[in-house]
């Protein structure tokens, strides 16, 4: 079969240590970057066309918080928060994450909400939907 | 109720030779909501089966593996974790099946990492594992405070890097509950795995289950609790003093009533063998076997009433009345989502 | 459930349970040239539910929650309106969280003298679009959403469900076909505009006949034309990302995936439109024969 | 994580990994955890290095100076190796050995 595929190159099951060169060995000396990438468990991709998702602000286990500017939550009527008891769409939260404003929210309104988002952890209602922003592309 | 089904098909592997193909739908959706379906596709290996069952199966032996791999590692990584300050962590409920190679481990599925360690480690433990790349998941105040006064265990941590979650408890109910099991004798008498590890003894094992499936919580899922509970029994209690040792052992952490109770559902579910003088009573075990047996061939849970009933004793349970009104409301408001 | 309907796609065999009737009159419309799947005599992959979101919903502006094997908690009620879109849905959540036969890619490909082009890129990219525009000249269609790649030979297998053809490229698509290929417009939902499309005949017809892939390609709809060769390590990273049960399957999704991008030539491909992108795929296709 | 310097380091058996050359980077299979890492150089070469048995981080960096010819001092190894090893450590590809002063 392999002979209708146009090969870029041979199957390679293991690259020999002699291959690795000294200059590559000199990387050690570099202030590397990142020299390791983690693959993780990836439901977001298909997520975002199966999925109408929701997040809500803040989640239902913390009803009734406000929001504070870097995202966190604080007791309703906190100064200088905003109130919770939001739901944005996943796509509400992706217009913002590209420069755009919450529907119904000012600048400072919307970037808080977005900061909340953005904290957000897996088991965390709402997480789920906004991985599935991630993705890099 | 198919969860009828579910008790059937693992008590005896060879009823399954006579199911339709509508039951065996019904079985396999069931016992996947009820989060059984592994522990059955073990049940059920090598058997023959339907073509279009095998490879749904398989599937879910393959979803076990995956499972028990990842509940050793995260176990593993817990142990490295908790080296420097000296903690040997004593695993619980399912990554203690699985890494002591036990009957109720095969094919369980396992969620998050439960540990128990002491309470006065609670602090070193908490460092060591922030060290080592774990966050917390509510890095909230409140939740905090509410978690380290009235609960069983810290809030939970969730690793950076891999996303799974750890529960590190230092005790196998909540501060609230009325019962007070001695957490100290469990970690006292804990055996160790020669892995850095350790695992509650036995009958430690069978009266965290008896708690964890009667005395905290709705009895949602209770069947795999359940089926864990018949497990321990069925490796273990045909050993000498085995028994005794139990009545002894459940009274200390007072939990003699859910442990007898736990026994005597197991022997009438799943015909799990136990002295005569274990089986006596049960006059009011009727509700709890039926709660067992909610769910139904599509995977939803029948009887609301009952299960609104058990729900409000899971309250009763673990809080005291005063508390109880006002966190039932906000509870009510955050769970009321139709489920799978 | 009161309304339940059997149906197969590609490899998958599913139930589809609603407390509505109208969602399951219209899969068994659009989906009868597919294979049925007959609950006295199979027993389905997967169960899918549309549930009410409160018992009262069923009738009170009526909501529905996509249930089934796997399900999301944060999934948004839908309008019953939606019906169709629903069940769609609910199905490939199933596939995205449940299959675990063969590595699940989120992509569309399309098979040509027994050799397939995978095509992936996010929501956006016009992978489903172009496909779906392949589908009808001359290529077959395996699939708009997911392309599964087979854990032991390296073949990529059809998943011909229900083209969703999204806002403008309904029209785009739509213009020659007959009525009777065609959902009813649906307005208004999460992603705007969408319209189903059953895929011609033969990508139903041939729903269970896998081909060896021959080149992938990350498509970008709205750009000015440029192609780039994407490296075998890229096309790793992208694909784990585009794939929802890799780490699910362990070594085996491992071994398929390295596989697939050692041996399969990955190019990006910019294009203004559709018919640029068309064009620019007979090219490459050509050069490659 | 102090005393890295002084530390033992081991590599998991040969069996527990799984490497695939996809050119500039490699993928890594690891089987006890079942993750997978992608990996540039020296990781590789460190891993490698260190399957010949435990050791600490100096004569780790004198194994890979003499399978690369590198004259003794050459590159200023040790913090860097110092660090790759922690990074691999907590991915769990690299263990101390218990029982070694930290």
């Amino acid at each position: 079969m392999s002979d209708a595929v146009p090969e870029r190159q041979a199957p390679d099951g293991c690259a020999a240590a002699q291959g690795a060169s000294r200059r590559e060995l000199l990387k050690l000396g570099a202030a590397a970057g990142t020299v390791v990438l983690t693959v993780r468990p990836g439901i977001a991709q298909a997520a975002t066309s199966v999925l109408n998702c929701q997040i809500p602000v803040p989640d239902p286990g913390r009803a009734g918080s406000a929001i504070a500017p870097d995202g966190t939550t604080a007791p309703a009527g906190t100064q200088g928060t905003f109130p919770g008891g939001r739901v944005f769409t996943g796509e509400q939260v992706r217009q913002g994450l590209r420069g755009g404003n919450l529907p119904g929210t000012g600048y400072e309104e919307s970037q808080a909400y977005l900061n909340y988002v953005r904290r957000l952890h897996y088991g965390r209602s709402g997480f789920t939907c906004y991985a599935s922003l991630m993705v890099p592309r | 109720m198919s969860a009828r089904l579910i008790v059937a098909a693992l008590v005896d592997p060879a009823a399954c030779g006579a199911f339709s193909a509508r039951q065996w739908t019904a079985l396999l959706t069931a016992a996947r909501a009820e989060r059984l379906l592994g522990t059955l596709a073990l049940r059920l290996d090598g058997m023959a089966v339907p073509a279009d069952v095998a490879p749904i199966l398989a599937d879910a032996r393959l979803d076990a593996r995956r499972e028990r791999r990842q509940a050793l590692w995260e176990a593993d990584r817990a142990v490295a974790a908790l080296a420097p300050v000296g903690i040997v962590p004593v695993l619980l409920k399912g990554s203690a099946f699985a890494a002591a190679g036990m009957l109720a481990g095969q094919g369980r599925a396992i969620g998050d990492l439960d540990i128990l360690v002491p309470r006065d480690r609670l602090d070193d433990a908490e460092a060591a594992l922030r060290a080592a790349g774990w966050e917390w998941v509510k890095p909230d105040p409140y939740d905090d405070a509410y978690y380290r006064r009235w609960m069983h265990e810290l809030p939970p941590l969730i690793h950076a890097g891999r996303d799974r979650m750890i529960d590190v408890h230092h005790t196998i109910l909540p501060l609230t509950a009325r019962r007070r099991p001695d957490a100290a004798a469990m970690l006292a008498d804990a055996v160790s795995l020669g892995t850095g590890a350790a695992v509650p003894r036995i009958d430690d094992m069978l009266c965290h289950a008896a708690a964890h499936l009667l005395a905290d919580g709705d009895m949602a899922g209770g069947l795999r609790n359940l089926w864990d509970i018949h497990c321990l029994i069925v490796e273990h209690g045909g050993a000498a003093g085995f028994w005794p040792a139990l009545a002894a052992r459940a009274a200390r952490h007072q939990l003699g009533a859910p442990v007898r109770r736990a026994v005597r559902l197991a022997h009438r579910l799943f015909g799990t063998a136990a002295p005569a003088d274990w089986l006596r009573g049960g006059m009011l075990d009727g509700p709890f076997a039926a709660r067992l047996f909610c769910r139904e061939g599509w995977g939803l849970e029948a009887r609301p009433v009952l299960r609104l009933g058990f729900y409000l004793r899971s309250h009763l349970l673990r809080m005291p009345p005063a508390m109880l009104a006002r966190h039932l409301w906000t509870k009510w408001r955050k769970d009321h989502r139709p489920a799978g | 459930m009161r309304h339940a309907i059997g149906l197969a796609v590609g490899p998958a065999t599913f139930r589809v349970g609603s407390a509505w009737r109208a969602p399951i009159d219209q899969l068994r419309r659009l989906y009868a040239g597919y294979p049925a799947v007959d609950p006295d005599r199979q027993v389905p992959d997967f169960t899918v539910r549309l549930q009410p979101a409160r018992p009262w919903r069923r009738f009170v502006r009526p909501s529905i929650f996509i249930g089934g094997d796997h399900w999301l908690a944060e999934a948004a009620p839908m309008a019953l309106a939606h019906g169709l879109l629903a069940a769609e849905m609910g199905m490939n959540l199933q596939m995205a969280l449940g299959w675990r036969r063969h590595l699940l890619l989120h992509a569309a490909s399309v098979e040509r003298d027994g050799r397939a082009i995978v095509l992936t890129g996010e929501s956006g990219s016009g992978k489903s679009t172009l496909a779906a525009q392949l589908g009808e000249r001359g290529w077959r269609l395996m699939g708009d959403e997911f392309a599964l790649l087979d854990l032991a030979n390296g073949m990529v297998h059809p998943f011909p469900r229900l083209v969703s053809l999204k806002n403008r490229s309904i029209d785009v698509v739509t213009a020659d076909l007959p009525p009777g290929r065609l959902g009813p417009r649906l307005d208004g939902t999460a992603k705007g505009s969408i319209r189903h499309l059953v895929p011609a005949p033969d990508a139903i017809a041939r729903m269970r006949e896998p081909a060896m892939p021959a080149l992938l390609l990350f498509p970008r709809f709205g750009f000015a034309a440029a192609r780039r060769i994407v490296e075998p390590g890229e096309a790793f990273v992208r694909l784990t990302e585009a794939s929802t049960n890799y780490v699910a399957l362990g070594e085996a999704g491992f071994g398929a995936l390295t596989r697939f991008v050692t041996r399969v030539p990955a190019l990006a491909l910019d294009y203004p439109d559709g018919d640029a992108a068309i064009a620019a795929v007979e090219a490459l296709w050509a050069g490659m024969a | 994580m102090a005393g890295a310097s002084d530390a033992i380091f081991r590599a998991d058996p040969p069996d527990a990994l799984v490497r695939v050359s996809l050119g500039a980077i490699d993928a890594l299979y690891h089987r006890p955890s079942g993750a997978t890492h992608l990996v540039a150089a020296p990781v590789p070469q460190i891993l490698e290095a260190l399957a010949e048995g435990p050791t600490d981080a100096a004569s780790l960096g004198r194994r890979l100076a003499a399978r690369f010819e590198l004259a003794d001092g050459e590159a200023d190894l040790l913090p860097a190796l110092a660090a790759r090893l922690a990074e691999l450590e907590a991915l769990g590809l690299v263990r101390r050995e218990p029982g070694v002063a930290r």
